[in-house]
């Protein structure tokens, strides 16, 4: 649990940091002033400094310009995405009906939008007899994607670490081939699954397993394993060995070293792996859409269920809002997890 | 290697599964929430018991659940799939079961659309088509022919100014019907099973299209941009089923809707879809028939579900008695009009093939890339082939 | 290099233990393997067959009800025009994509980590942010911004540069009175462009999205290997006498090269399969003139319900895809890792 | 070929927090080899790098040749720069390594380039390296390289930043002299950074002695090595360090006593001493130094001026060390035949001429020149 | 608290290719401290890894204690190792990392490893640094933390793989004594690696030579470095380095002349000597060898016995080292009061007792003890 505790104290940390932000920007620029003001500062430099920056500034906001012209929409009245009469939506016009819809009448939280709340419930069978239940409204799409999505996570990470592991330090018969093996599997996944999709589902039906979230979860951990155990492994080689030695000359068994050392020290890499396969998971919707049944959809399935409601157009207020608030988790974690993403596919070496 | 356990194991939170009746449809948000309380009214009324279900892209769904015996027991679409889905023998032919006299009940053109060779595949309750719809704020009486239409988009187009003649998305053949088939052209005839694209009637049609709506039209002929178009206030007509109405309206734009004008030689005639109550093949060996046939006689001849249907949604009645009902409102009236003169769309599987090519050509028309003519020859040419290749 | 010796380190300590001489590291990694292989190696094995057999429709397929045809689908698939022109064009996607998807991706990357600019973390941290969106959803968006309409907002964009040179040009004309200039066609756009109704303005469409959606995945690797390179790196090569480019040039990209081939690789074989963004956009269109070889494959099963020949089409880019990987894994050597020279 | 001047040299980073080089002036002759030495985070590498233009003054100038270059960019300096770490291209071979300065710098033909590349890399003996690139190489032949890829620009001076600090001891000396040949043998102007003092000593024309960003003694190295200006060059420069101790001045009749009550020291000095250096002894109490090759062990206890115990007996082959309680660090050098036991009691001298007084507060020596307190105040 | 016993201890790497560690054998008592060196790549790792069981001997046994360890598994071995980069777990506090060991190899309580760890760090003066993480420590501080993880175990004995080779000189020193000082007090069996041979003679009570995996010598630094067995041991222990010649065997009458012709050197052993060492000296052929420190300048050319040209004078402050064009680095280490000029013509001279002698084609000393020359053949 100290992982916990770790990740807590840095996303404190980062919290703390990025709330200084304005502070620390106030502060450069007293200083940059009063440089220019003493003479230890040319004009000149300031002004290559502040060029810039704005120009980095303008570069994001047009690559960013999709997601603020989305986020307008959905604000916008009326459901179209395209005004005749500018880029955006007149902004009198700007409202949080969408959101509103979103919380309390669509399915994503709750069926419904009718909140409930958890209680834990006795005798619900299964092999554990206690269990949590809704009360007062049925949970909604989100718990079908968490389930999946945790699901995922679990197997695939199960997986992945030893493989990843087992690569990165040991030889065995095949290695370098399963090596070769794994990346080229990489890539071929995400297009595969439109190929095989018919027979996937002549897999699934044949085991009975279609429509069944947990099922679908352990396909997305699967085909997640080949590139994020790669990745994983190349995080690991440059974890230096003799941490690992000095454990094990310390007294450490095995599994105290993968958990005190091994695990601690490839919190990016992990990071970053956790996030791809949370991914996998979470925004794939082809073979969701053909494996479930409505009851049963997950969050993807149903914000692109949602943009081909409309027979002819998309309600795009509500399909914006939608996707806006599926997408955020994860735009938050790679906002907040940048350091460690980028360090995690970060392939030169580590400090030792 | 299918299975037949048809109900899946799902740890699901919606239906309580097995027993009920599956219902899938993708009806709009309004329209879904109305089937809910119909369904409710039915359940209460008798002791059947459905499950609705909105599934995303129906068409896909079907196609992967049919086969495998986990489809719906009855589904709801536009009756243009009768056909194919028939040949595929995913249907379950009603016609014994029926406890009504269809023949009696529905308008001929809606049971045309339900029937497809002898077959009766489902329960029509509303047909649809498009229509003339004007901005009251910029047009003061709906044109009756098509040059007073043109002398009043000729007025508005200045599109260097945001302002276009008309809203159109008339690259898609079923926008587009209405003038093919002005001339006495056709893209596909179901009696006489024949492609109708190399007619000199047809081509007309569609030069008729290019020359006098064209012009006037924002060049972006998908159809959100046309609508986002007349939605904004910039356009004096767009022509599109009722669907659009209620937003439009929401907009603030003051809708008038017209019959489309007329034109020297010939009358337009949109394509008309019958929306339908279909019957699965799940239904063969289910107790679920029963309740599937009651509940769709049930909803195509209550009177109370059709006209509320046609208030507050615009559902054109295709019951006999109710289609020409003096309590339909202006607007259904008014497209029910367009249905009069409209055609009903092909239920052949045959018609599947014609959409695709057909689209493509009018694109390659509109982008001035090619003639009418050797676009819709291609165009046929490539609907040949595609039959030859399915054997049909 | 340190890190395979990093590497042979670790392996003799453990190997070398009496205990686990049998190949321990394989019961590490076989759980995932054959998980993997569970779910990859049957589906593609049916794909297979069905490409062997006549099925059409959904249904023939997963009621067994086609027949074995050998070869017949692929005879078919290699004459059949439009094939070659998917294949075409799906190798001028990735080719064209990828070229920019580099360019962008580094131009962006070098930006922002340079020293001057101020609060560079914190863009970066924004622009990873899209990666996070779903891809249909991004798309979608991207078609309404290709909007052949003259609203549409690359239409207006033009519009507004028209505008801006006309504006130029009307300056010019007051400075120089008495002499008109006219602005010249040139630097004017033709507005509106029918981005996705003509068949390059389209295909440039497509690329851009492309573009779009693939250079945040680049970038953060491109930043990562950027932030490698060693600051004395740099300062030798001012101290001989480079200056801004040569520097990027003989410095910068030697040092990145290894990490931007691997995300080329990646980004490469994905675009290949790209398909929603086709789809989405115009199905492939005008005309199927567009059509990647997924679009192909994909339409071929749903629309023309010919399952058969889908499965042949897909089956031909499965061959495809591990060709081009399997060459590329090989040419790079990058199965061991990006920097293992 | 130039020399370098520095004028009131200053660096700050950030917000005057850290003032890393504190108004250095400094005037490097043509051809000279200067070492430039201090402990760690003195400022040496910053001054180094203002030198090269890697680093933009605070305030102050750079002279190279008679031109002023504080606003020249670096890679229109005309100067050669060895790194720590070899900063090496890892991507170009040794030949594209050290031909890379001469392709930015100068306009030669390629086969200009091959030859004066090749001609360095046989002076350098890694000529048969030129087609490997830099991993393959051993630290030394790193160094070389390096070295090479400085040399073949034959530049207007070369800086060097602590380029021996990850070779071993052994190559370490080697290399030194192998650096003192070349140039001796090109003759340009050098500035040499380290953090070792003998290195500085034996490498160094010149050596200039940094601490805390300021300047503290340059002169020859046996000038600096007698006769250090303050306390903390007098520590600094040696190896074992210059012992200390506190004393009290006493006078006894015409004769002047330095003491320390608690370790029982005394020395007198003689009245020529007293007469020579009358007017500095002022104080009443000094810092006395004396380095550990200055101290004798006597036999009888009467000819020493202190007892001390020993502490540990270090053997270096050539001499032994003795560590002796007398103050923290005291230690003897005297030859290896001397091998006194652990705890034993010795007496211990020193000759008169070999003591260092410093005032206590300044660390200043009190026998300093006029000159040398100037550098110390400026 | 143990012995450490190895017993032909053999390592190859591959197939036979490499041989690391070649049939060394050798015996460490208990409490004793000794210190490992050699060249880079002679095994000296290697040697400790295996003791400290993180590499398998391919043949040969190690006893810890009476124990036969061979098959023993690291984690099992009572045993410390403080590594080159000192291996400190990044993501641990000082504190974590000190009590990691006693977590994993004893059962103490939470709060008696928390005393463990204090009253350890209190003596390494870490006690302030307990909840910092390693990336926050200078490197002086990561060797005493990496030192204090190793201590705070109380391990049966310590082992030191080239510890202080990442610091500098200054710190060096003083780390090297600090260790010597736990150890002495501890009295832990301790082996310590270094390439350093300073650091070897003056830390170890004894120092073993490997050269090529194979054992030189073992024996008290002194020893070694008066009595080295052969050219090679001389070559490596001691700095500068021993001078060599290759001198030829003329008899003059009963006196016995060795020479060489080219650089005109003659020196004449004196009878005692010759009868001394009669039985040895039978070759006619021998490298001779003398320490820089015993080469003493003389003024007259007839005293001396050789004459050469001086190339550079190296000033170390308490002496000069002079180069001389004698042979290849032959170096005369002088008192700094001798300063010829560059270039000026020297005699010089040194004594009979200081000189080896050795095969040329074996490189064994000719006067090594019989002893000796079986560790040498061993
Ligand atoms: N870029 C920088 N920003 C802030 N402070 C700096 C920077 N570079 C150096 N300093 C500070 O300036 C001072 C002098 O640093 P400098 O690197 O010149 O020391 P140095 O003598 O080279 O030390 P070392 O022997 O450790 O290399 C130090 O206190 C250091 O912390
Ligand atoms: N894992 C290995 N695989 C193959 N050869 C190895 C391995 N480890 C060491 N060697 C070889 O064994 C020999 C001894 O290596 P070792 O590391 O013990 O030397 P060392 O004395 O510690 O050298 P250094 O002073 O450079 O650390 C070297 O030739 C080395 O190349
Ligand atoms: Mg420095
Ligand atoms: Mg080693």
């Amino acid at each position: 649990m100290s992982l916990a505790r770790a990740i807590g104290r840095k996303l404190r940390d980062d919290t703390l940091h990025a709330l200084l932000a304005p502070y620390r920007a106030y502060d450069r620029g007293r200083t940059a002033i009063w440089q220019v003001r003493t003479g230890r500062r040319s004009v000149l430099d300031l002004a290559k400094t502040l060029f810039a920056t704005c120009g980095a500034a303008a570069l994001v906001v047009v690559l960013m310009f999709p997601i603020y012209w989305i986020f307008t929409a959905s604000l916008s009245q009326g459901a179209s995405l395209i005004q005749s009469d500018g880029v955006f939506a007149d902004p009198a016009t700007y409202n949080l009906d969408a959101y509103r819809w979103l919380l309390f009448e669509s399915d994503f939280f709750f069926v419904d939008g009718e909140w409930g709340y958890p209680a834990i419930a006795y005798g619900t069978g299964g092999l554990i007899p206690i269990g949590i239940q809704f009360v007062g409204g049925e949970p909604g799409v989100l718990f079908n994607s968490l389930t999946v999505v945790i699901v995922t996570i679990i197997t695939a990470m199960a997986m992945i670490i030893p493989g990843a592991y087992a690569l990165s330090r040991r030889a065995f018969t095949g290695r370098t081939k399963l090596l070769y093996f794994y990346i080229l599997f990489t890539q071929v996944g995400s297009g595969l699954s439109i190929a095989t999709l018919i027979a996937l589902l002549a897999l699934f039906t044949n085991f009975g397993l279609t429509n069944n979230l947990i099922v679908l979860g352990i396909f997305y951990g699967a085909g997640a394993i080949p590139f994020n155990t790669w990745l994983l492994k190349t995080y690991m080689d440059n974890i230096p060995v003799s941490y690992e030695e000095a454990a094990i000359v310390d007294g450490a068994s095995r599994f105290d070293v993968m958990r005190e050392v091994i695990l601690p020290l490839c919190k990016p890499g992990l990071a970053a792996i956790t996030i791809f396969v949370w991914l996998a998971g979470w925004n794939e919707f082809i073979i969701a859409q053909t494996l479930l049944r409505p009851e049963n959809y997950t969050l993807s399935v149903e914000v692109y269920s949602l943009a081909t409601s409309g027979r002819f157009e998309t309600p795009w207020t509500e399909f914006a809002a939608f996707a806006i608030l599926f997408a955020l988790p994860v735009a938050l974690i790679y906002f907040f997890a940048q350091r460690y993403v980028e360090s995690g596919l970060s392939f030169g070496g580590m400090e030792g | 290697i299918v299975s037949d356990d048809s109900t899946g194991n799902g740890n699901g939170n919606g239906s309580d599964g097995g027993s009920s009746t599956q219902l899938w449809h993708t009806l709009a948000e309004g329209e879904a929430d109305l089937l809910e309380t119909y369904i409710a009214q039915f359940e209460e009324e008798t002791d059947h018991d459905i499950a609705a279900e909105e599934v995303s892209e129906l068409n896909e769904q079907l196609n992967t659940s049919l086969p495998v015996g986990e489809g719906p027991d009855i589904f709801t679409h536009a009756h243009d799939w009768v056909g194919p889905f028939e040949d595929r023998g995913w249907l379950y032919d009603v016609s014994d079961d029926l406890t009504i006299d269809i023949d009696e009940t529905y308008t001929d053109t809606a049971l045309e659309a339900a029937t497809w060779q002898d077959g009766v595949y489902g329960l029509p309750y509303a047909a649809e088509t498009v229509g003339l719809l004007y901005n009251r704020d910029l047009v003061d009486s709906p044109p009756e022919t098509l040059d007073e239409m043109v002398e009043v988009m000729e007025d508005h187009h200045d599109p260097d100014d945001g302002q276009y003649g008309v809203a159109y998305p008339l690259a898609d053949p079923y926008f587009a019907s209405a003038w093919i088939h002005a001339f006495g052209g056709y893209l596909y005839d179901d009696e006489a099973d024949e492609l109708g694209h190399e007619l000199d009637e047809t081509i007309e049609g569609v030069e008729l299209l290019v020359d006098s709506f064209w012009p006037y039209a924002a060049a972006d002929p998908s159809y959100e941009s046309q609508i986002a178009v007349f939605n904004d206030g910039n356009a004096p007509f767009v022509i599109v089923g009722p669907w659009e109405v209620s937003g439009f309206r929401d907009s603030g734009i003051d809708v008038g809707i017209a019959r489309l004008p007329t034109v020297d030689g010939g009358d337009p005639s949109p394509y008309t879809g019958v929306q339908l109550w279909y019957f699965t093949q799940e239904l063969e060996d289910g107790e679920a028939l029963a309740t599937s046939r009651e509940f769709a006689e049930w909803y195509t001849t209550t009177d109370n579900v059709i006209l509320s249907n046609a208030d507050e949604l615009g559902y054109i009645p295709v019951h006999a008695d109710l289609s020409e009902s003096d309590e339909l409102s202006d607007e259904v009236a008014a497209f029910a009009e367009n249905v009069s003169i409209g055609e009903v769309m092909p239920t052949s599987p045959k018609m599947e093939r014609v959409w695709e090519p057909t689209r493509d050509a009018l694109e390659r028309i509109l982008n001035g890339e090619e003639e009418a003519r050797p676009a819709f020859e291609q165009a046929a040419e490539e609907i040949r082939a595609a039959w030859e290749e399915n054997d049909l | 290099m340190s890190l395979s010796t990093a590497r042979k380190r670790g392996q003799e300590l453990l190997d070398e233990q009496p205990f686990t001489r049998i190949d321990a590291g394989l019961l590490l990694v076989l759980p995932g393997l054959l998980l993997f292989l569970a779910f990859m190696v049957f589906p593609i094995g049916y794909l297979i067959w069905i490409s062997f057999t006549d099925a059409t429709h959904a249904g023939t397929v997963l009621s067994d009800e086609s027949q074995f045809i050998g070869l017949e689908n692929y005879y078919t698939l290699l004459s059949d025009g439009q094939f070659w022109n998917s294949l075409g064009i799906t190798w001028l996607f990735v080719a064209i994509s990828l070229l920019f998807k580099i360019i962008v991706s580094i131009s962006i990357a070098l930006v922002l980590t340079h020293s001057r600019v101020i609060g560079k973390r914190y863009m970066r941290a924004i622009i990873l942010m899209p990666l996070g969106f779903p891809a249909i959803f991004m798309i979608t968006i991207w078609r309404g911004m290709f909007s052949g309409a003259r609203f549409g907002v690359f239409n207006q964009l033009l519009g507004t540069w028209n505008g801006f040179v006309h504006w130029i040009v009307a300056g010019i004309d007051t400075i120089l009175f008495g002499i008109t200039v006219s602005a010249p066609e040139i630097l004017m756009a033709d507005v509106p462009i029918g981005w996705l109704s003509e068949r390059w303005m389209a295909f440039a469409a497509y690329a851009t999205t492309e573009v779009w959606l693939a250079y945040p995945f680049m970038m953060i690797i491109i930043v990562s290997a950027l932030q490698d390179v060693p600051d004395q790196l740099h300062d030798a090569a001012k101290v001989d006498g480079a200056g801004y480019l040569r520097r990027f040039v003989h410095v910068t990209l030697p040092s990145i090269k290894r990490p931007v081939v691997f995300a080329s690789i990646l980004t490469a074989a994905s675009s290949f399969q790209q398909f929603l963004l086709p789809w989405v956009f115009n199905r492939g269109g005008p005309s199927r003139q567009n059509e990647l070889l997924l679009v192909y494959g994909y339409r071929e099963a749903t629309n023309l319900q010919q399952y058969g020949m889908a499965s042949a089409i897909m089956v031909t880019a499965i061959l495809f895809i591990g060709a081009f990987m399997l060459i590329a894994v090989k040419k790079t050597d990058i199965a061991e890792g990006v920097n293992n020279e | 070929m130039a020399q370098i001047r520095l004028e009131n040299l200053r660096k700050e980073y950030g917000r005057e927090e850290i003032v890393a080089v504190d108004d250095l002036s400094l005037d490097i002759e043509d051809g000279e080899f200067v070492t430039v030495v201090g402990p760690s985070g003195c400022g040496k590498t910053t001054t180094l790098r203002m030198i090269a233009g890697l680093e933009q003054p605070t305030d102050g100038s750079v002279y190279i040749g008679d031109e002023d270059v504080t606003d020249v960019h670096a890679k229109n300096r005309d100067i050669a720069m060895v790194f720590q770490n070899y900063a090496l291209y890892p991507h170009k071979t040794v030949y594209e390594n050290m031909a890379f300065g001469l392709r930015m710098s100068t306009d030669l033909s390629e086969s200009e380039r091959r030859t004066r590349v090749e001609e360095t890399a046989e002076m350098m003996d890694i000529d048969h390296l030129l087609e490997d690139t830099p991993d393959e190489l051993s630290g030394g032949q790193k160094q070389r390289v390096a070295l090479g890829r400085a040399i073949v620009r034959e530049p207007d001076a070369f800086l060097f930043d602590e380029p021996l600090s990850n070779l071993d001891a052994k190559l370490r000396t080697s290399m030194r002299t192998e650096i003192q040949r070349i140039q001796n043998e090109l003759d340009v102007t050098s500035v040499y950074v380290t953090h070792d003092q003998e290195e500085a000593m034996t490498m160094g024309d010149r050596i200039v002695i940094l601490n805390n960003g300021e300047l503290q003694q340059v002169g020859e190295p046996t000038e600096v090595y007698d006769n250090p200006v303050n306390e903390f060059v007098a520590g600094f420069i040696g190896s074992p360090s210059m012992n200390f101790f506190d004393v009290d001045v006493t006078t006894r009749g015409d004769r002047i006593v330095l003491g320390d009550p608690d370790s029982g020291f005394e020395f007198e000095l003689s009245s020529e001493y007293v007469t020579d250096h009358a007017d500095e002894l002022e104080a009443n109490q000094y810092t006395l130094g004396i380095r550990p090759e200055n101290v004798n062990v006597v036999e009888s206890a009467a000819e020493g001026v202190v007892k001390g115990t020993v502490e540990v007996v270090e053997p270096i082959g050539s001499d032994n060390y003795l560590y002796m309680d007398l103050a923290e660090d005291f230690i003897a050098r005297v030859d290896s035949s001397i091998e006194p036991d652990v705890g034993e009691r010795v007496a211990l001298t020193f000759d008169e001429s070999d003591i260092h007084l410093f005032e206590p507060e300044t660390g200043i020596d009190v026998f300093a020149t006029e000159r040398d307190r100037t550098v110390v105040a400026a």
